[in-house]
């Protein structure tokens, strides 16, 4: 039985943002579940010496004090396969929304410190996405529920067991009337196994899927088109002309990974003709900002729109031509007519390179009408493959059904293993009120969150990163999850928690999904089985694409359907996933909490996101407070006043204004959209009121100016301008008079270079680099006053003079390493200086905290310990920390160090080898995880090295080049494809 | 010289340097007199009140050292606020002390005679509130403390000393050190003077003690005159080049609104400017309550509120000089700063108070009745004195919150801290002084007694001899 | 009729002058820093308990096993590495397994509980010193280590203050040997040190890397 | 046993006067002492030049010598370290600090050599502050001393005190 001990107190990390001498004592592990060893060896050595150091960093006051006495710890018995103090890779996956992303994961010592992407696998190919990544924290956040729990009360998993083997009894005897589940969206080929099982078992049971953001409209898109559900498998390496409608293909979310890098091939004038990117959507997003061209259209507008395109294209192409009428069914103000005259055209002479793309918000209509013109141009780009998740229902709909049900009392037993029904459900459902009519209620999750309020049992979810079990990526490819660390509390996994209604809750996931694969693929298994947990996956069983026939009548039909827009004003509400907590999942995770939202730079929150000529025409401001109100009470929303966005429209993102007991770290930030979702229409709807409160409030925004005042800061250019560009921005790029000839470097020269055509500014890097470098998280308030301390941040500015619709360029933004480094020599005691190679080394432990050298850095990339920001990590958290990077005490500043600790450990284990260090070797977190490679890390003396070619690409110039500060960082403008019809 | 005097019309005939017919005896009587009587009660609230004030300072820098920065409103642009404007503004502050009685007693201006041990004091007061500063502001001082002065460390590492902070360090402890040994040369025979014109014991022994035994011997007089003429002339260039180098703590970033070869003359001369504003702060209730103004006078208030004009028509020319270079130069980031940021920034409300306060206020002493009447002189130097400290302002804060690229641009707040500091150090400061006002003559006895000798022996009359001068 | 001090106020105020100069200079500038370069503030020449009695004496002296033998991550990792318990028993299965002296060490392999050693050469966090590397490059053991085969308890032998390490980066002539000799506790140079280690230094391509985050990162 | 003859002036012209008289006849170990630089009582005294400059100048010489082979040595030599690819050695970033170490310790010279040096100061115990009248050396009157190791000289200079002007003429004994 675990002791209240072993609780973790909820509200304890709370206080990490407020008290900054609070000192959590780190929750005891439970051992209840599995014979693995126990947590305490994954507290190793090194990371004994990091928190020892850590602390002794805060309470030496000085050299005058003596080292504080250490301990060391070594292993009992040293497993095979750790070296101390070299770290291992392991491939698993990180599962969202039923799809996998296969990652490589770090582990120093058996504690796992960093997630990259698995460059062999499909989904991934070496990127990874922001969430991914996140997964790391909420391995090791103190505040994750710790122990099963009934009614409210601590329990064991041995009693759940014992209880669920009672109801199983009862349950088989009624062929499993009153049996429910509710399942995340998934994709498991061991859980397909069970659900069959179960099935089997209980005739009568039910199983349905629920996520706030569903794939369903994709499905039935398909459906209406196809006769079947499909999913689009899109493949934009030979992409030419794109039309994205509401369809975010360039930000690092679940399964766009792969499409960014290649449109990132498509977007580098080195690689031929740069492919042309058309966005047609409501809030500006990351895709959006990429656009070359961008229509902002009202929700309700979007799919009308698709459908006027349709009709636009029966003229040119002859396989669409029944679809003529829609052009007069869907009359199009000039602006869009204009807009779509000019992508219809440019679709048709793409031919196979053309795609739309379709966002999964979309109605099903529109999804058709996409597939029909994809297949009528003969795009490469898009096919039609079957679903990789179970079930192609897992909408609002499909949970309507359950909660009849369960409102009727037709529901004894309900497992719920999907995420958070209860915060995620449109309100009018009021889940939570039929949930608590349901006698049994089994909920897993991670947190004691709204849901958990609820249930009769609530089982803590092992983290992907404790447990096995698979999983498809987005393109079929079988995925596996493979723990790297034993239970840091105690739990079950999806797999284990379903196996309970079997009587088989006392079989291990590991034994499950072996047994499992043995069973599915028994040839040479054995052998089989190490290949694949060593590469993660199982190469080849990607589910192959398939050319069904499209049914035009049906779609005509469908689009006929669709009522003409109506031009009534009004306010519309449009509602979208969040950059950052997803559905709010991830929540808890301050990684992601205090990363700027890629597009509006707002951390800690969602706000109200309007048009700046609908604020004007509402009287509202930055930071006003608002209700928002549909059918239903109202949402209290800040106002951010967002450049690009549609008028009469707000949009809010998902995923906050949480109430959860067990997350404090997300409780009450931002608001809860769910009272302007309805069954209906979950995502977007008109008749939106919007009532000031007379309240302002402040928002945590990295960036507060957003236009470049005419500097050359971010480069952009067409392709038509870019030979005169590269000349102009030779002289940005041009050798410097200087007093002082330099050092020479003949080793190493290490250099950089960031690709501006290549970058979506999706922050994916942003994350990589404070999970490899031990950046802390200061929370809200210190965001506010300018204290963030990302050593990494994606600058956006808007350009053009159009507020209402403006261009937007990005620009990932670190210390650049000038070889005439401003800060060095303002620094009294030599705590910044130049090493052998070039860098701009930041020596911590020298630094008095003077900040000269932030003051006279141009680009301002300095962060500096305002306070004490890890002293108050609990030991849990601090397993996170890289054991390569020291943990900055307060009072030193700190910034980017081109990742010298990657440097420095493949310089020794080169050197070992006798030989230099490989182009390539070398990869900085930021550019590892850069789903688009527009980061290039290397050495400059290398004449084969690929940041070599790019300083001497004809886009490169140097960011501030006339102050002479000559940066080892050089920027390759941004090329645009704009198409001259819409100049 | 009697033609002169005798040509001019009588309104222009300057007051007086020392009033009344006085001789040493009554001289040493009445400067001393303030000592020797018991605290006045405006005296006691007044230290009760700084007093009270200190407690503030001391507990803001505790809890800055035991929080951190952090608890200060600095943030990344703005690396840099209150703590440095207040180290400028009070380091300013000191030179007008030194100016007083190094700078003048080199041009033999004898209307320092009867200010200079009180501007002096001043000095060396301000120039402790400076000291706090430096180290303070910095995120570690516990190392800031040591690191960087050249001591051989076992890490082998020294300090580098290219950077200005490094030039800094070394400037204000010169500066500080020589305005303490110069003050106390002086102060010698002063404290000689009350050792042997008191009949308590107990303050013969204390004051007895720090006269060090001085005996008034014509041998030591001797060496005296020539080491107190050459401190002052080592002082000289020394406050140049003190309020130079930390001019040069903008001036040498590449910081617009920093960059600026026109810092130091700028620099200086608005030292000068909020130095003499704080001297006349403080000295026209002190003359007042100390009985005082018969060897302070109108004359050197007249005298000091011409220094005022003339370096606030300096500082006036730096003002012009920037923007004016920022407009010639044609650099974008520059003109940024100086035509937008300062006048239309979010900032606008503190320029426009440096400019009134430093600019439009001593315009005023062009009359000669603004320049008499001490409520006009106290006012205009309160007012100088806040302008300077906006100065600073505008120059630390309002640069750095907008500078080169945009996305990093950001507002600074100040909090609770930052004004306990500075309120805290105008306390600390009041506080040292009204201990130095009540154990030490404000005026420089033995100056005085010769100035008076000089007065008497030269012109005959004190009451024209300044005619001339 | 007398003075106010006394003629021996004279000499007492200038022993005072003098005392407090001492006092200030000495106790507060030179006082610190000599007192950080005695072993007093190093902690060398302190011997280290340890919660099991290991005599390095008898070991690497009587029994000439070699360092790596315990230590043998030496040469592929940062951390020297510190044996498991298991390895302990490889030998102590055998011999002395009924000791009491090795009481903890088969209690903390049948408990599977970690020794818990007291670290002797200590450094800060933000040091990162990587064995392998010294090793490979022809840094003995001895050379920061001292001579553990004559410590009963292992003491720290060098300050390992930065000054200290600057010395070798700045000067590996003057301490290398051929990395055959790497254990040898008793290791002389054949011949001229200097030479040897300035072929050394060309063999084994030793940089002399004084860039700060050769060790802070 | 050393005696000091005293005598008071309440003008300080005629105390300077009185002062190059005796000295002219020759009277040993003459002094003045007065609350103020007494104007041409250094020529009475037949004074010689002063060395405090020489000290001065010593001082400064030595300090900006000092503080610049400081920086030179310590930036170039004892640990050259590139910094923001400047030379290592600045001959004009070392301007500053040169300066200011020459001031400071040619001012503590100044004052130490003064102090200790030609002022033999701290000596709170003096002979001639045996004599309580002698509070106004300091305050507001004009005193010349004349020191002599011999007793049987006191009568004699007494006399020449009076004679040169001096009134409130006696003389102090030293304390052992």
């Amino acid at each position: 039985m675990p002791s209240l001990k072993s609780f973790p107190i909820a509200g304890q990390r709370q206080k990490l943002w407020r008290g900054l001498d609070e000192h959590g004592a780190p929750p005891a592990p439970s051992r209840e579940l599995g014979a693995a060893p126990p947590p305490d060896d994954a507290t190793s050595r090194r990371s004994v010496l990091q928190l020892l150091g850590a602390s002794a960093a805060l309470a030496s006051l000085g050299g005058c004090l003596k080292p504080p006495d250490e301990k060391i710890l070594p292993y009992t018995r040293q497993p095979p396969e750790v070296t101390p103090g070299n770290p291992l890779h392991y491939a698993t996956a990180a599962v969202i929304d039923g799809r996998a992303t296969g990652l490589l994961v770090t582990a120093n010592e058996g504690r796992p410190t960093k997630i990259e992407g698995n460059p062999d696998h499909p989904s991934s190919r070496g990127a990874v996405g922001p969430l991914e990544q996140a997964e790391l924290l909420r391995l090791y956040d103190p505040q994750r529920l710790g122990v099963v729990q009934h009614l409210g009360q601590p329990s064991a998993w041995r009693d759940f067991l014992q209880a669920t083997a009672e109801k199983a009894r009862a349950l088989r005897d009624s062929r499993g009337a009153g049996l429910r589940f509710l399942m995340e969206p998934g994709s498991s080929p061991l859980v397909g196994r069970l659900r069959q099982r179960l099935a089997d078992t209980y005739p009568q049971a039910k199983f349905s899927s629920w996520s706030a953001i569903p794939l369903q409209q994709i499905h039935d898109g398909a459906q209406l088109a196809y006769g079947a559900a499909y999913e689009v498998r899109l493949d934009l390496s030979r992409a030419r002309v794109v039309l994205s409608l509401d369809s975010d293909l360039l930000a690092a979310l679940p399964g766009t990974l792969p499409a960014m890098r290649d449109w990132a091939e498509k977007r580098d004038p080195a690689n031929g003709r740069l492919a042309r990117l058309y966005a047609v959507e409501t809030n500006l997003t990351v895709t959006g900002m990429n656009a070359d061209h961008r229509l902002r259209l009202k929700p309700t507008h979007l799919h009308r729109f698709g459908l006027a395109l349709l009709g636009r294209l029966a003229a040119q192409v002859p396989a669409l031509s029944r679809y003529a009428p829609l052009q007069q069914r869907f009359p199009l103000p000039p602006e869009s007519a204009k807009f779509a005259d000019a992508v219809a055209k440019d679709l048709v002479a793409a031919g196979r390179g053309a795609l739309v793309s379709v966002g999964p918000r979309q109605p099903p209509v529109l999804h058709a009408a996409a597939h029909a013109i994809n297949a009528a141009l003969g795009s490469a780009c898009a096919a039609a493959a079957r679903p990789v998740l179970h079930d192609t229902n897992a909408g609002p709909r499909t949970l309507e059904q359950l909660v009849e049900e369960m409102r009727g009392g037709k529901v004894d037993t309900l497992v719920i293993t999907a995420w958070n029904p209860v915060y995620g459900a449109p309100a009018d459902l009021n889940f939570s009120k039929a949930l608590s009519q349901v006698p049994y209620s089994v909920y897993r999750s991670l947190y004691l969150d709204e849901t958990a309020d609820r249930a009769t049992w609530v089982i803590p979810s092992l983290h992907p990163l404790e447990s096995w079990g698979d999983a498809r990526a987005h393109d079929g490819t079988v995925t596996f999850i493979q723990p790297l660390i034993s239970p840091l509390y105690s739990g079950a996994s999806e797999v284990e928690t379903l196996a309970a209604f079997l009587g088989e809750g006392d079989r291990t996931a590991y034994t499950q999904l072996r047994a499992f694969w043995e069973s599915e693929r028994p040839d040479h298994f054995a052998l089989n089985w190490e290949k694949w947990l060593a590469d993660g996956f199982i190469g080849g069983t990607a589910t192959p694409p398939e050319t069904p026939a499209v049914r035009h009548d049906q779609i005509l039909a469908a689009a006929m359907q669709v009522a003409p827009a109506d031009s009534s004003a009004g306010i519309e509400i449009n509602i979208v996933p969040d950059y950052r907590v997803w559905d709010g999942r991830f929540g808890n995770v301050s990684w992601l909490q205090e990363l700027p939202d890629p597009v509006t730079k707002v951390t800690w929150e969602n706000a109200a996101l309007l048009a700046p000529d609908t604020a004007r025409k509402l009287g509202l401001r930055q930071g006003d407070r608002v209700d928002l109100g549909l059918r239903g009470p109202p949402a209290h929303a800040t106002v951010v006043i967002a450049p690009g966005h549609a008028e009469d429209t707000i949009t809010a993102s998902l995923g906050y204004g949480r109430r959860g007991a067990g997350e404090a770290l997300c409780r009450g930030l931002g608001f809860d959209t769910s009272p302007l979702r309805h069954t209906d229409a979950p995502w977007f709807s008109p008749g939106l009121t919007v009532t000031p409160v007379g309240k302002r409030a402040r928002l945590a925004q990295t960036q507060e100016h957003h236009s470049m005042e005419g500097r050359l800061i971010a480069a952009t250019t067409t392709v038509e301008k870019l030979k005169e560009t590269g000349e102009e921005l030779a002289e940005s790029r041009a050798p410097l008079l200087t007093a002082y000839p330099g050092p020479a470097y003949p080793g190493y020269r290490w250099g950089m270079a960031i690709d501006l055509s290549r970058c979506t500014g999706c922050s994916s890097c942003m994350v990589a680099c404070v999970a490899e470098n031990n950046i802390p998280m200061v929370g809200k308030e210190q965001v506010a006053l300018s204290r963030e301390m990302h050593w990494l941040r994606v600058d956006r500015y808007f350009i053009g003079d159009d507020t209402g619709n403006p261009g937007v360029v990005v620009q990932p933004l670190m210390c650049v390493h000038c070889e005439y480094a401003p800060c060095e020599y303002v620094c009294p005691v030599n705590a910044t200086v130049h090493s052998d190679e070039g860098l701009n080394e930041m020596i911590y432990n020298r630094c008095v905290g003077t900040r000269y050298c932030s003051n006279n850095c141009p680009y301002k990339v300095r962060r500096f310990n305002f306070f004490s920001y890890t002293s108050d990590y609990t030991n849990t958290e601090k397993m996170a920390f890289n054991p390569d990077v020291t943990v900055r005490a307060r009072g030193v500043m700190e910034k980017c160090t081109y990742c010298v600790q990657r440097i420095e450990r493949a310089r020794i284990e080169t050197r070992l080898q006798d030989r230099r260090i490989r182009d390539g070797e070398v990869l900085t977190a930021c550019q590892q995880a850069c789903p688009s490679g527009a980061i290039v890390f290397g050495d400059l003396n290398d004449a084969n090295a690929k940041v070599r070619r790019l300083h001497e690409d004809e886009r490169r110039y140097d960011l501030l080049h006339e102050l002479g500060t000559r940066p080892r960082t050089a920027y390759l403008a941004r090329v645009t494809n704009p198409n001259p019809e819409l100049a | 010289m009697a033609e002169t005097a005798i040509a001019l019309p009588p309104q222009l005939i300057p007051p007086p340097l020392i009033e009344g017919r006085q001789d040493d005896g009554t001289l040493n009587k009445s400067l001393n007199a303030y000592v020797w009587q018991p605290p006045q009660r405006g005296w006691l609230a007044l230290f009760l009140i700084g007093l009270a004030g200190t407690g503030v300072l001391f507990s803001a820098i505790a809890i800055t050292v035991a929080r951190g920065i952090g608890m200060w409103g600095n943030n990344i642009p703005v690396g840099w606020a209150f703590g440095i404007i207040n180290f400028v503004w009070w380091i300013g502050i000191g030179h007008a002390g030194t100016l007083i009685s190094a700078i003048l007693l080199l041009f033999q201006q004898k209307w320092r005679t009867s200010i200079n041990r009180f501007a002096e004091a001043m000095t060396l007061f301000a120039v402790m509130q400076a000291g706090l500063f430096p180290i303070l502001h910095t995120g570690r001082p516990w190392f800031a403390i040591y690191w960087l002065f050249p001591y051989p460390s076992t890490n082998s590492i020294w300090p580098q000393f290219k950077s200005p902070l490094m030039w800094d360090v070394f400037a204000v402890s010169t500066y500080f050190i020589t305005s303490l040994l110069f003050w106390y040369l002086g102060l010698i025979p002063d404290l000689a003077s009350l050792r042997d014109s008191s009949s308590s014991k107990r303050a013969r022994i204390a004051y007895g003690i720090f006269a060090l035994g001085w005996r008034g011997s014509a041998r030591h007089w001797h060496h005296y005159k020539i080491a107190y003429l050459l401190l002052a002339g080592l002082a000289t260039p020394l406050v140049l080049s003190v309020h130079t180098i930390v001019s040069w703590d903008f001036a040498l970033s590449i910081l617009p609104g920093w960059h600026t070869t026109i810092f130091p003359p700028y620099f200086v001369a608005g030292a000068v400017f909020s130095g003499f504003a704080m001297v006349m702060t403080l000295m026209i209730p002190a003359r007042r309550y100390m009985k005082l103004k018969h060897v302070i006078t109108a004359r050197h208030l007249e005298s000091m509120a011409k220094v005022m004009l003339l370096t606030g028509l300096i500082v006036f020319y730096g003002y012009l000089m920037e923007h004016f270079a920022a407009w010639y130069s044609g650099n974008v980031y520059e003109e940024h700063v100086f035509f937008s940021t300062r006048p239309r920034g979010p900032y606008a409300w503190a320029y426009f108070t440096q400019m009134f306060c430093n600019v439009v206020v001593p315009q005023m002493f062009w009359t000669r009745w603004a320049r008499r009447n001490v409520w006009t002189l106290w006012i205009g130097s309160v007012l100088v004195n806040v302008g300077m400290w906006f100065e600073r302002f505008n120059i630390v804060v309002t640069s750095l919150h907008q500078d080169f690229i945009p996305s990093n641009w950001a507002m600074y707040y100040p909090t609770w801290v930052d004004f306990s500091l500075l309120f805290g150090t105008i306390c600390f400061f009041g506080t040292l002084f009204l201990v130095f006002l009540k154990f030490i003559p404000a005026v420089a006895t033995s100056e005085v007694k010769e100035l008076n000798h000089e007065l008497h022996q030269g012109g005959g009359l004190s009451e024209v001899e300044g005619a001339h001068r | 009729m007398s003075s106010l001090f006394k003629p021996s106020s004279n000499t007492a105020f200038r022993v005072a002058l003098v005392a407090l100069a001492l006092l200030f200079g000495g106790g507060l500038i030179a006082g610190p820093m000599i007192y950080v370069r005695t072993p007093f503030f190093t902690q060398q020449q302190d011997p280290v308990d340890q919660p099991v009695q290991f005599d390095h004496r008898h070991h690497v002296g009587d029994e000439g096993i070699d360092c790596r033998y315990c230590h043998y991550l030496v040469e592929k990792s940062p951390s020297a590495g510190v044996p498991p318990t298991s390895l302990c028993l490889n030998c102590h299965e055998q011999i002395w397994n009924k000791s009491p002296k090795l009481a903890p060490v088969r209690e903390s392999y049948f408990a599977d509980r970690p020794i818990v050693w007291n670290k002797v050469n200590k450094l800060p966090h933000f040091v990162y010193f990587n064995h392998s590397i010294h090793v490979r490059q022809g840094v003995g053991c001895v050379t920061c280590h001292g001579r553990v085969d004559e410590m009963a308890q292992v003491e720290k032998a060098q300050s390992l203050a930065m000054g200290w390490c600057l010395e070798c980066h700045r000067h590996p002539e003057r301490y290398l040997r051929p990395r055959d000799q790497i254990t040898n506790m008793t290791y002389k140079p054949t011949e001229d040190q200097l030479a040897i280690g300035k072929q050394l230094m060309e063999q084994y391509h030793v940089e002399t890397r004084t860039s700060c985050t050769t060790c802070h990162r | 046993m050393r005696r000091f003859v005293l005598g008071q002036f309440t003008e300080a012209a005629a105390c300077v006067e009185a002062v190059r008289k005796l000295r002219e006849q020759g009277v040993p170990g003459l002094d003045a002492h007065s609350p103020r630089p007494m104007h041409g009582i250094d020529d009475a005294l037949a004074l010689p030049r002063s060395k405090v400059p020489i000290v001065a100048l010593t001082g400064g010489v030595l300090g900006a010598l000092g503080g610049y082979s400081l920086q030179w040595y310590l930036n170039s030599k004892a640990y050259p370290i590139n910094v923001g690819s400047r030379p290592p050695h600045g001959f004009w970033t070392n301007i500053p600090i040169t300066f200011e170490s020459g001031v400071l310790i040619a001012v503590l010279s100044i004052f130490f050599g003064s102090i200790f040096v030609f002022f033999g100061l701290p000596r709170t115990y003096h002979p001639l502050f045996e004599s309580e009248r002698f509070r106004t050396a300091c305050l507001d009157a004009y005193w010349i001393s004349a020191e002599t190791g011999d007793e049987n000289a006191v009568p004699e200079l007494e006399k020449k005190f009076r004679e040169a002007g001096a009134h409130k003429v006696h003389t102090v004994v030293e304390r052992i």
